[in-house]
């Protein structure tokens, strides 16, 4: 009895990097949403932080002329995902939207998914996640609260997926583009993120993810992961030079 | 599943073979025949959900939230999309509101504190508001009433209304605190564009932005609207990429995001903004009567002071880029600011927080005549008035020089009792003011609160106070949309302890007080007070929640929509014009060490705690800073050349040293820094605040020397600090991994383009 | 010159059989401090399991470390047992002889070890046993094209083989045993002899069963470290484990501590139960010349590996070279390692007076090891540390004291459990130092005497 | 056979040789000089069509160049069996002369290193010539020099048994250099021999790592494979052997060495024959499946080049005939006891080897943009045209022409291990069994 939808959805992501301004309003809105645990002062002096989308800064240049360079980075739910064929579980798997989904109560923690993924974006639950009983009172019903010793990582907000589609097949209709977003796409105050049915040709996503944009491009192309997740390149018009556009 | 024999044939064939050949490749049938029992938990949506529409109050912009609640319990705050401020969206502290109402550390009911041992006992609201009741009277019946002193935050809407009319009629002093108040914004805008209320910045239509200091993107005064409308401005459809300039000696966020950062001498902003003046009329590219006005109708002859070589001196430009690059940078920003319109010049955050603001500020803004974009599309567009007439609809701060004043009040002991609400200012007051000391004067302090602060703690009264999502309340925004807007806040929970709202409470002491004052204030509640607003609002008959129907309707509607609003409702004022520059400038006076070894100290905002007013908020403390990436600590942002030079490392401790005091901080070399500056975030030095805050890292304003602008405006940015060395070490706690992030050549993971192919 | 001294079968059989008949004290003073090492790790892992992995040094992105690296140089341990009695058996090798079963039973027993460490190191080692086939009826399998699932299954393989390896060789000497005991111990060996007479059918049937179970043992012995190797290899998530020659790098380098581990042990061995007549300098000298050649080879996979990572120019992989030769304490670790597993022992090797000493044998041994302990270390973890281009996450690892206290228990396991088996069992084969004896030849050419062996027509 | 009369029988079949051989040697002449026409023909083509000339060139050193290491590797072991084809093997030192013709050619042939990713560093001068050039020329050119020497030092006993039978003048007075017998000599030259030896393998595995890198891997871009030189190693290992066996095999049936060569020489070798069959899987399937596995499009376009895609008619011969067959029919003994089964099952190896190499060089050598990252598009397949299979069939039969003419220089049996092997061999009798004493100097 799988969960079968009777419509050809593949949920993909644009991240547009011209837009982003490194407010963090995403990695904040998806640890609310996804009842990731808190980020203590302990967690990040073992780097062991969870934030299953996190805006890496890089800096290009010197003083004065220095950059600094944004990318918001969440599981690129790669259509031909290394991390999947290395759990020797099924803790997690490409389901047929086109989502890397993971399987909490499989997943034994191995973290070979971890090692394998090329964009480091699996986090592993070191330690079995606290809140102070007040504040579990925020935690989302609709989301595990995932145990230690397991991986967990960006699910698209799976659940706001399945919750948009049920309302979709009560009403008999198929999902409306822009009907519902993942909470970090809802937050994104610059527009920097879009999310969609890529499979859908006039949904917003689908327009932005098209080859032929000119900005187009995605992470680590060279890695065949096949990322759902498209990237549109950031635009310095003082640019010295025309670099970094290999597609390498 | 129902195995047929057929299919455990298929199967059992798959399978062996799958294990003999490794079948990576594909997903094999077999693994859809795995993946059907292993329902994932997020497959099963359960339970229903509400979404009530509300305000967020975690930074002064108050903007419009919808919040989640399942089970009676608010479960995630998100933008309303109606709002016409957010549009939907909302930043990373709105999010932890939540926090906020669950925190562990919640008043749950009111407190008193015993003077001599410092313990404090739990109370009843009764009690509480007995012994507060009895005092007032008691004061005022001795005609002691100005012996009372009120500290909120600044209150716009019904609730500062409700505050006023108390104090007024009360005859109380009522005063409004805020750690970075806006008086040099409002004062600037008040004698450039001759407005009361902050304009509306039209960055989404402006093709080129120039900023000065205002750090618009992070904190500065409505960042979610500005990164909306930031968007649009780079990638909106059907228009070209906009070009940011930010003008700026730190590189805030805005500078990061900007495509050229000038990093000039700090106060040396209203130099800059009046070279470009002179080059904009130079060119001939400026507005003729604008220019005229400026120059007083000399040319540029009455701009002398403002040559472009001599300001890329003064402005330090020439020692960073040397003098004839940044004489050509200053020529292209002019030019660029003029040609490519609508531009639009916006000041700021540091800009204005010198002993010349105002200066730094008016040059500013009088730029924005010379392009014509005063009261224009894609420039500087002006708010109409609030709706409703007697609310206030623009709340600022008073300045340091009122607070100079209540110290050396307290400290005479003028007053008796003090009440605060929303207010730290034990921690928001510069160190140098011991503010502390002149409040423990007083013999009563009444602490509204949700969780105890730094100002709690010496309190001898608190009253533990709804959090927002527990009360009513409205909101006139300031800077408003361009148009006329009312924002509704209602409760979306039921309050979880025995707390009250602080309006609620004054409604209910006032007529106890005095009968008079009963008169003033005739509501029971906040509620009735918003619901007579909305009231008002209906009576307008117009907005997009008008309604036929009875009031209730309408009522409903503006509720369930979060607010009211008219986008018709647009400003009929006209701007003044521009008026003449000063022959000479103005120039910023620092206080502390002037030697070559000390450094420009610029204190900023940070981008979760603010000054520190979410500080107890662990998703805040735990959002990495926008460059530094650094999170939970408090730091100093230094160039990394010079951190070599005085061959310090990141993770070292050092002090910071000014005339106003010391603080400890965790060295953090940037590639982004200019030599002659740091830079600390606020937010952080608690001593007490919830488990989140206390005791953690350092407060900047226990540095700040209580420097003053020409309108009495703390000049947070015009201390000067010498760095001192202390043995210890700690790590540095960032999100960023253990080496510093920079590209690797061959494979980046950011690719950049010049955008000519027009996107 | 050849140290040998004639003995009697029953001398053979009073000596070989001492440790199991009479235990010297010394035995119960290791056994007892070992033993107590062992319950340390036991409390530790009771921990992990209590609180979580956090306990450990892992991070992001070290998501593997001291355990891996502890399995990897277990099996390379484990590589010995069969190496030297499967090949040298196959080959008619005489230096075998008194090493053969020792090298067995290092192999089981450092495999049962390597075999906990991924379990160990699970996030949730209560469901370890998920990666095997076992519930049907659910329909639920473990996904074959992981190597998580290859490797237990490979392991458990080579495990159950050189078991049933060690017992058909032991048979005869149960036997013995059997003999020379009482009551229930004296029940128990009757048992496990089965009905052992010494015919010659008995004798010739052991006999072919040892060859075909090297035979099969042989392909298992490569595989296991092969997949091993491709825990690491086949990971396109760590362009620096991402190469070709790792199967039989992996394996080579475990033959060259695996046998340096059983030169250890045989002079261990040699201390504590006085076997001069048995563990003789010839025999650690043939065993040292074989050590040299797999040094060589292994040193020689070890720069292909080496080179063929800068030979892209890839920036991934040159960031892990570079963290290997410049960075500390990576260049420490790198250093001691090319030290220790090479440049030290190996060219003293190619001294007689070394090969022939039983101390200098015993350290460069030693040696070898603490360098293959860091070569694996130095493979898996600073690739970890510099995965890939998103330099913002890269990060480093330093080792708990749970990860350390757990890694000295292993070792404390491995013998702990040699000391019982040597308590219940023989550690040199009698019926192969028997055969050794009658095998024994002389030629004489001229004047001289030449050593020589019988063979087969 | 008494060891004076090994030696003079030997000598007698060395200095006089019959028709057949004569023919023989004719023949091959008269293919060689196809070859040198073929050659002529191919002047001016492009690099992509000396594919075929690369192959050959890689051939003749994975055989003949490889083959001595067979002698020197059993010398290490002591192998008793090993005495009577250690020469054979070692005789194939003089084919490395030859082979040295083919090399210049790729010299020229070799793509600047330019705007590549590799380690190797551009020359100073002339701008053409880099470490590629420099180091594998000297490696190649060491190991020819290497393997004449090691056949000398081997074969200096001989000849001064030769000198002693042409009564101690010509030719093989000066090859004898003096030879006496005196035990400090033989000291020397065993010495000597384990130094060359040594040195001589390490060399092989040297240049095998540099051809194969030079010559191939770094045609392709992106094609990096740590292992492949290894595997290039260990299938020269293999046809090593092959090539042994096949010459004993000649030897032993019309070259009148039956005597000579016992059936436990074939059994040895054949053994590691099998071994080296199931490493060329091994090493094989460890490159193989991390490609495949790692799914990189890089790896999967190499795959494609050099195993399925244009070229996977090579591959499945090279397949079949050095490892699954060989596996297949060596793991049973009567055949590995067998001269004739195992002489036909080497030749069947030394085909597929041939093969081998024409899919790796004739696939790297068509690439025409080396200095692309990744190789992006499989390009199509060359095939052979009338003049490379001339090239093939000349340098094949040159080197073959070479062998045979030095057959008649040096004696294709070691006279003096002959001798050795009769001292150290004594029959016992161990209870009612007879058994082989064998003595293990030290
Ligand atoms: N998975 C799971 N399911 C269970 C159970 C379980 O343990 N696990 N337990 C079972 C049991 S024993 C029970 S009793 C049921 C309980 O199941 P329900 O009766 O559905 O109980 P709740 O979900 O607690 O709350 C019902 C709703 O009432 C709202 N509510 C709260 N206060 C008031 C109020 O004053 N007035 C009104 N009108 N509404 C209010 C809440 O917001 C909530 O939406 O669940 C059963 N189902
Ligand atoms: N915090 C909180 N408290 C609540 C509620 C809530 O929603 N939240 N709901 C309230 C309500 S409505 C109810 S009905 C109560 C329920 O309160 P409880 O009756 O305590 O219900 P459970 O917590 O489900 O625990 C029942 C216990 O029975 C065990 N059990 C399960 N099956 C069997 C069985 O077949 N035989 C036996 N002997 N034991 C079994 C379970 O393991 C568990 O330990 O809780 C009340 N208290
Ligand atoms: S980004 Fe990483 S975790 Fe996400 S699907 Fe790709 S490989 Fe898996
Ligand atoms: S950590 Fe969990 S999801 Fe990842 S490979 Fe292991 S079992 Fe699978
Ligand atoms: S899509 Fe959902 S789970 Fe993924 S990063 Fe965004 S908010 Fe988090
Ligand atoms: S919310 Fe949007 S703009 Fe802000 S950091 Fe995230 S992606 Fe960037
Ligand atoms: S900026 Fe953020 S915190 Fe401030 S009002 Fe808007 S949503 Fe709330």
């Amino acid at each position: 009895m799988t969960v079968r939808t009777e419509w050809d959805h593949k949920w993909s992501m644009v991240v547009d990097i011209d837009r982003c301004t490194g407010c963090q309003a995403c990695v904040v809105a998806c640890q609310a949403e996804n009842n990731v645990p808190i980020n203590t002062e302990d967690i990040f002096k073992q780097s062991r932080a969870i934030e299953w989308i996190r805006i890496e800064r890089y800096w290009e240049g010197e003083f004065p002329d220095v950059k600094a360079r944004y990318l918001p980075a969440m599981c690129q739910h790669c259509g031909n995902a290394p991390c999947e064929p290395v759990c020797p579980v099924y803790a997690t798997y490409h389901n047929d939207e086109g989502l890397n989904v993971q399987v909490y109560n499989r997943c034994i923690g191995t973290r070979f998914c971890a090692n394998n993924c090329p964009f480091e974006m699996r986090f592993f639950n070191w330690w079995q996640p606290v809140w102070p009983e007040s504040l579990r009172n925020q935690l989302n019903p609709d989301v595990t609260v995932r145990n230690r010793g397991i991986m967990e990582k960006c699910t698209f907000c799976v659940q706001r997926i399945r919750r948009a589609e049920r309302t979709a097949i009560q009403e008999e209709r198929d999902v409306k583009d822009g009907e519902f977003a993942p909470a970090c796409v809802q937050a994104c105050p610059t527009g920097t993120l879009v999310f969609g049915n890529s499979n859908d040709p006039n949904s917003r996503v689908a327009q932005l993810m098209k080859s032929d944009h000119p900005r187009r491009y995605r992470l680590l192309e060279h890695l065949g992961t096949e990322p759902n997740v498209v990237y549109l390149k950031k635009v310095d018009p003082y640019l010295k030079e025309e670099a970094h556009n290999g597609s390498h | 599943m129902d195995l047929t024999r057929r299919r455990f044939l298929q199967l059992s064939g798959v399978g062996a073979l799958g294990a003999i050949v490794f079948n990576g490749c594909s997903i094999p049938e077999t693994e859809l025949e795995i993946q059907s029992p292993v329902l994932i938990p997020e497959d099963v949506v359960a339970g229903g959900e509400s979404w009530y529409a509300s305000l967020c109050r975690q930074c002064p912009s108050v903007e419009g939230v919808l919040v989640r609640v399942v089970e009676g319990r608010a479960k995630k705050v998100e933008g309303n999309p109606e709002y016409p401020l957010n549009l939907g969206k909302h930043s990373a502290r709105c999010e932890a509101a939540l926090q906020e109402l669950y925190h562990p550390d919640r008043l749950q009911q009111p407190f008193r504190r015993d003077g001599a041992t410092g313990q404090n006992k739990p109370i009843t609201w009764d009690e509480g508001l007995n012994e507060l009741v009895t005092r007032l009277k008691a004061l005022r019946d001795a005609g002691q009433a100005s012996r009372v002193l009120v500290i909120t935050d600044p209150l716009r809407g019904h609730l500062g209304k409700v505050t006023q009319l108390f104090a007024a009629a009360y005859g109380a002093q009522h005063l409004a605190f805020e750690p970075m108040e806006r008086v040099v914004l409002r004062q600037a805008i008040k004698d450039v564009y001759g407005q009361d209320r902050l304009p509306h910045f039209d960055i989404g239509n402006s093709a080129y932005v120039l900023s000065f200091g205002a750090d618009f993107l992070g904190t500065w005064v409505s960042p979610v609207s500005h990164s909306v409308a930031y968007g649009e401005f780079r990638q909106g459809e059907g228009r070209g990429r906009g070009l940011l300039v930010q003008v700026e000696p730190r590189f805030s966020m805005t500078a990061a995001s900007a495509d050229r950062w000038l990093p000039v001498r700090p106060g040396t902003e209203g130099l800059l903004a009046l070279a470009l003046a002179r080059e904009i009329i130079a060119e001939g590219l400026a507005d003729p009567d604008a220019a005229r006005a400026l120059t007083d109708g000399r040319g540029i002859a009455a701009l002398d002071a403002y040559g472009l070589e001599r300001v890329a001196d003064d402005t330090g430009l020439t020692t960073y880029f040397g003098k004839e690059r940044a004489v050509q940078l200053i020529q292209e920003v002019a030019h660029d600011f003029a040609t490519k319109r609508p531009s639009l010049a916006l000041g700021g955050d540091t800009a204005a927080a010198h002993t010349n603001g105002l200066f730094n500020l008016r040059a500013i803004y009088a730029l924005n005549y010379l392009v014509g974009s005063v009261g224009a599309k894609g420039g500087v567009i002006f708010n109409p008035p609030s709706p409703i007439d007697d609310v206030p609809d623009t709340a600022s701060g008073a300045p340091l020089s009122r607070w100079q004043e209540v110290a050396e009040r307290l400290q005479r002991g003028e007053f008796d009792v003090v009440i605060t609400r929303g207010v730290n200012l034990v921690h928001g007051l510069p160190g140098a003011l011991q503010f502390q000391e002149a409040l423990k004067k007083a013999d009563l302090i009444v602490s509204f609160a949700s969780v105890p602060d730094d100002t709690t703690a010496i309190a001898d009264l608190v009253l533990s106070e709804h959090v927002a999502l527990e009360a009513w309340g409205d909101d006139i925004p300031d800077p408003a949309p361009g148009y006329q807007t009312v924002g509704f806040q209602q409760p979306v929970v039921r309050p979880l302890y025995d707390s009250r709202a602080f309006g609620d409470v004054l409604l209910a002491i006032a007529p106890e007080i005095g009968d008079d004052l009963g008169a003033a204030l005739p509501w029971n509640t906040m509620q009735d007070v918003v619901k007579e607003g909305a009231q008002r609002l209906f009576a307008l008959n117009r907005g997009w929640a008008k309604a036929t129907a009875p009031f209730d309707a309408f009522w409903v509607r503006v509720l369930g929509g979060g607010g009211w609003w008219d986008t018709t409702a647009i400003s009929a004022q006209k701007a003044p014009g521009a008026s003449k520059a000063p022959a000479e400038p103005v120039r910023p006076s620092f206080a502390g060490d002037a030697s070559s070894d000390a450094f420009y100290l610029l204190p900023f905002r940070s981008h979760a705690l603010l000054e520190g007013r979410n500080a107890h908020l662990p998703w805040l403390q735990a959002s990495p800073d926008p460059t530094t990436t650094g999170v939970w600590q408090t730091w100093v942002e230094i160039n990394q050349k010079e951190a070599e030079r005085l061959e310090i490392r990141e993770g070292d401790l050092v002090e910071l040293v000014s005339p106003a005091g010391a603080i400890e901080v965790i060295v953090y070399p940037t590639p982004a820094a200019a030599p002659d500056v740091l830079s600390v975030p606020m937010g952080q030095g608690h001593a007490s605040y919830g488990r989140y805050a206390k005791k953690r890292g350092a407060n900047p304003f226990q540095v700040i020397a209580p420097q003053k602008d020409e309108t009495g405006a703390l000049a947070w940015a015009a201390t000067r600090v010498v760095i001192r060395k202390t043995e210890k070490r700690t790590r540095m706690i960032k999100l960023e991994g253990l080496v510093e992030a920079r590209q690797m050549e061959e494979s980046p993971v950011i690719q950049v383009t010049r955008g000519e192919e027009g996107s | 010159m050849q140290d040998r001294r004639t003995l009697t079968d029953i001398q053979v059989n009073e000596t070989l059989t001492n440790t199991v008949l009479k235990t010297p004290l010394l035995w119960y003073v290791i056994l007892a401090f070992m033993g107590g090492i062992v319950m340390l790790g036991v409390v530790a892992v009771g921990l992990l399991v209590n609180m979580g992995q956090g306990l450990n040094g892992y991070n992001r992105p070290v998501m593997w470390a001291f355990f891996l690296t502890n399995m990897v140089f277990w099996i390379g341990i484990s590589h010995a047992g069969v190496m030297l009695s499967a090949i040298l058996r196959l080959a008619q090798a005489e230096f075998r002889r008194p090493a053969t079963r020792a090298a067995e039973v290092l192999t089981v027993f450092a495999l049962a070890t390597a075999g906990l460490m991924p379990i160990v190191h699970l996030g949730r080692l209560w469901r370890a046993y998920w990666i095997f086939p076992y519930d049907f009826s659910r329909g639920i399998w473990p996904d074959v094209r992981s190597q998580a699932v290859w490797d237990p299954h490979a392991i458990s393989t080579y495990l159950i083989g050189s078991s049933l390896f060690i017992f058909v060789a032991l048979i005869p000497d149960l036997a013995v045993l059997r003999d020379r005991t009482t009551g229930i111990v004296h029940s128990i060996y009757t048992m496990l002899a089965m009905g052992w007479r010494g015919t010659v059918r008995q004798w010739r049937l052991q006999a072919i069963a040892g060859i075909i179970l090297s035979a099969l043992l042989l392909p298992v012995f490569v595989s296991v470290h092969s997949i091993v190797s491709w825990d690491f290899s086949m990971l396109v998530g760590v362009p620096s484990w991402h190469t070709t020659i790792f199967a039989p790098y992996f394996v080579i380098g475990a033959v060259h501590s695996g046998v340096a581990g059983v030169i250890t042990v045989l002079v261990l061995m040699r201390w504590l139960f006085g076997w001069h007549d048995y563990i003789r300098r010839e025999h650690i000298d043939s065993l040292a010349r074989l050590l040299f050649v797999v040094a060589l080879a292994w040193f020689f996979f070890f720069m292909l590996e080496f080179m063929f990572g800068l030979y892209h120019q890839e920036g991934t992989e040159m960031v892990v070279r570079e963290l290997w030769l410049f960075h500390a304490p990576w260049n420490a670790i790198f250093v001691i390692f090319i030290l220790t597993a090479f440049v030290i022992p190996v060219p003293l090797w190619l001294f007689r007076s070394v090969r022939r000493s039983f101390p200098l044998m015993f350290f460069t041994t030693i040696l070898v090891n603490v360098g293959m302990w860091l070569e694996r270390f130095l493979l898996i973890i600073p690739g970890l540390e510099r995965k890939h281009p998103f330099t913002f996450s890269w990060g480093e690892y330093a080792p708990s004291i749970f990860e350390i206290t757990i890694i000295t228990a292993t070792f404390a396991l491995v013998a702990t459990m040699i000391l019982l088996f040597a308590r219940a069992f023989p550690l040199i084969p009698l019926g192969d130092a028997k055969e050794a004896r009658v095998l024994r030849d002389e030629i004489r050419i001229g004047r001289r005497t030449v050593q020589a062996v019988l063979r087969e027509e | 056979m008494a060891s004076e009369e090994v030696a003079r029988d030997v000598l007698q079949r060395t200095f006089v040789k019959g028709g057949r051989y004569w023919q023989a040697v004719a023949v091959l002449a008269v293919v060689f000089l196809l070859g040198v026409v073929g050659f002529i023909l191919k002047l001016g083509d492009e690099r992509a069509q000396w594919g075929y000339f690369a192959a050959t060139f890689s051939y003749l050193f994975t055989v003949a160049q490889t083959a001595p290491v067979v002698s020197v590797a059993l010398r290490l072991a002591k192998n008793h069996w090993r005495r009577p084809l250690a020469r054979a093997s070692e005789l194939f030192a003089v084919v490395g002369l030859f082979n040295l013709l083919f090399f210049i050619p790729l010299l020229i042939l070799l793509p600047s290193i330019e705007g590549r990713n590799t380690i190797w560093i551009l020359g100073v001068w002339p701008s053409r010539f880099y470490t590629p050039h420099i180091f594998d020329t000297l490696a190649l050119v060491g190991l020819v020099v290497l393997g004449l020497l090691f056949l000398w030092t081997a074969a200096v006993p001989d000849f001064a048994a030769a000198r002693e039978q042409r009564g101690g003048r010509g030719r093989y007075a000066f090859l004898a250099l003096g030879w006496q017998g005196t035990a400090r000599q033989w000291r020397i030259q065993r010495a000597l021999l384990g130094l060359l030896g040594g040195l001589y393998f390490m060399d092989v595995l040297t240049t095998h790592f540099l051809i194969s890198s030079d010559f191939s891997m770094a045609l392709v871009p992106g094609w990096v494979d740590s292992i492949y030189p290894t595997f290039h190693a260990l299938t020269g290992l293999q046809a090593a052997v092959a090539v042994t066996i096949v010459t004993m095999f000649l030897l032993r049936t019309v070259g009148g060495y039956r005597e000579y060569l016992p059936m436990e020489s074939f059994w040895g070798l054949s053994k590691i024959l099998l071994a080296m069959s199931l490493m060329w899987f091994y090493f094989w399937w460890s490159a193989f499946i991390t490609f495949w596995y790692g799914r990189l499009p890089v790896e999967q376009n190499i795959i494609q080049l050099i195993m399925f895609g244009p070229y996977r008619p090579f591959f499945i011969i090279g397949f079949l005939f050095c490892c699954i067959f060989a596996v297949g029919l060596l793991i049973w003994n009567p055949l590995r006891k067998s001269p004739a089964a195992m002489a036909a099952i080497a030749a069947m190896i030394l085909v597929g080897g041939f093969f081998d190499r024409m899919r790796l060089y004739v696939a790297s050598w068509s690439l025409a943009d080396t200095t692309e990252h990744e190789l992006t598009k499989v390009p199509a397949a060359i095939w052979p045209q009338v003049p490379d299979l001339l090239v093939i069939a000349g340098g094949l039969a040159g080197a073959v022409l070479v062998y045979m003419l030095a057959t008649r220089v040096v004696p294709v049996m070691s006279i003096w291990e002959m001798k050795e092997l009769r001292l150290y061999q004594v029959p016992r009798q161990l209870v009612r069994r007879r058994m082989l004493s064998l003595g293990k100097p030290e």
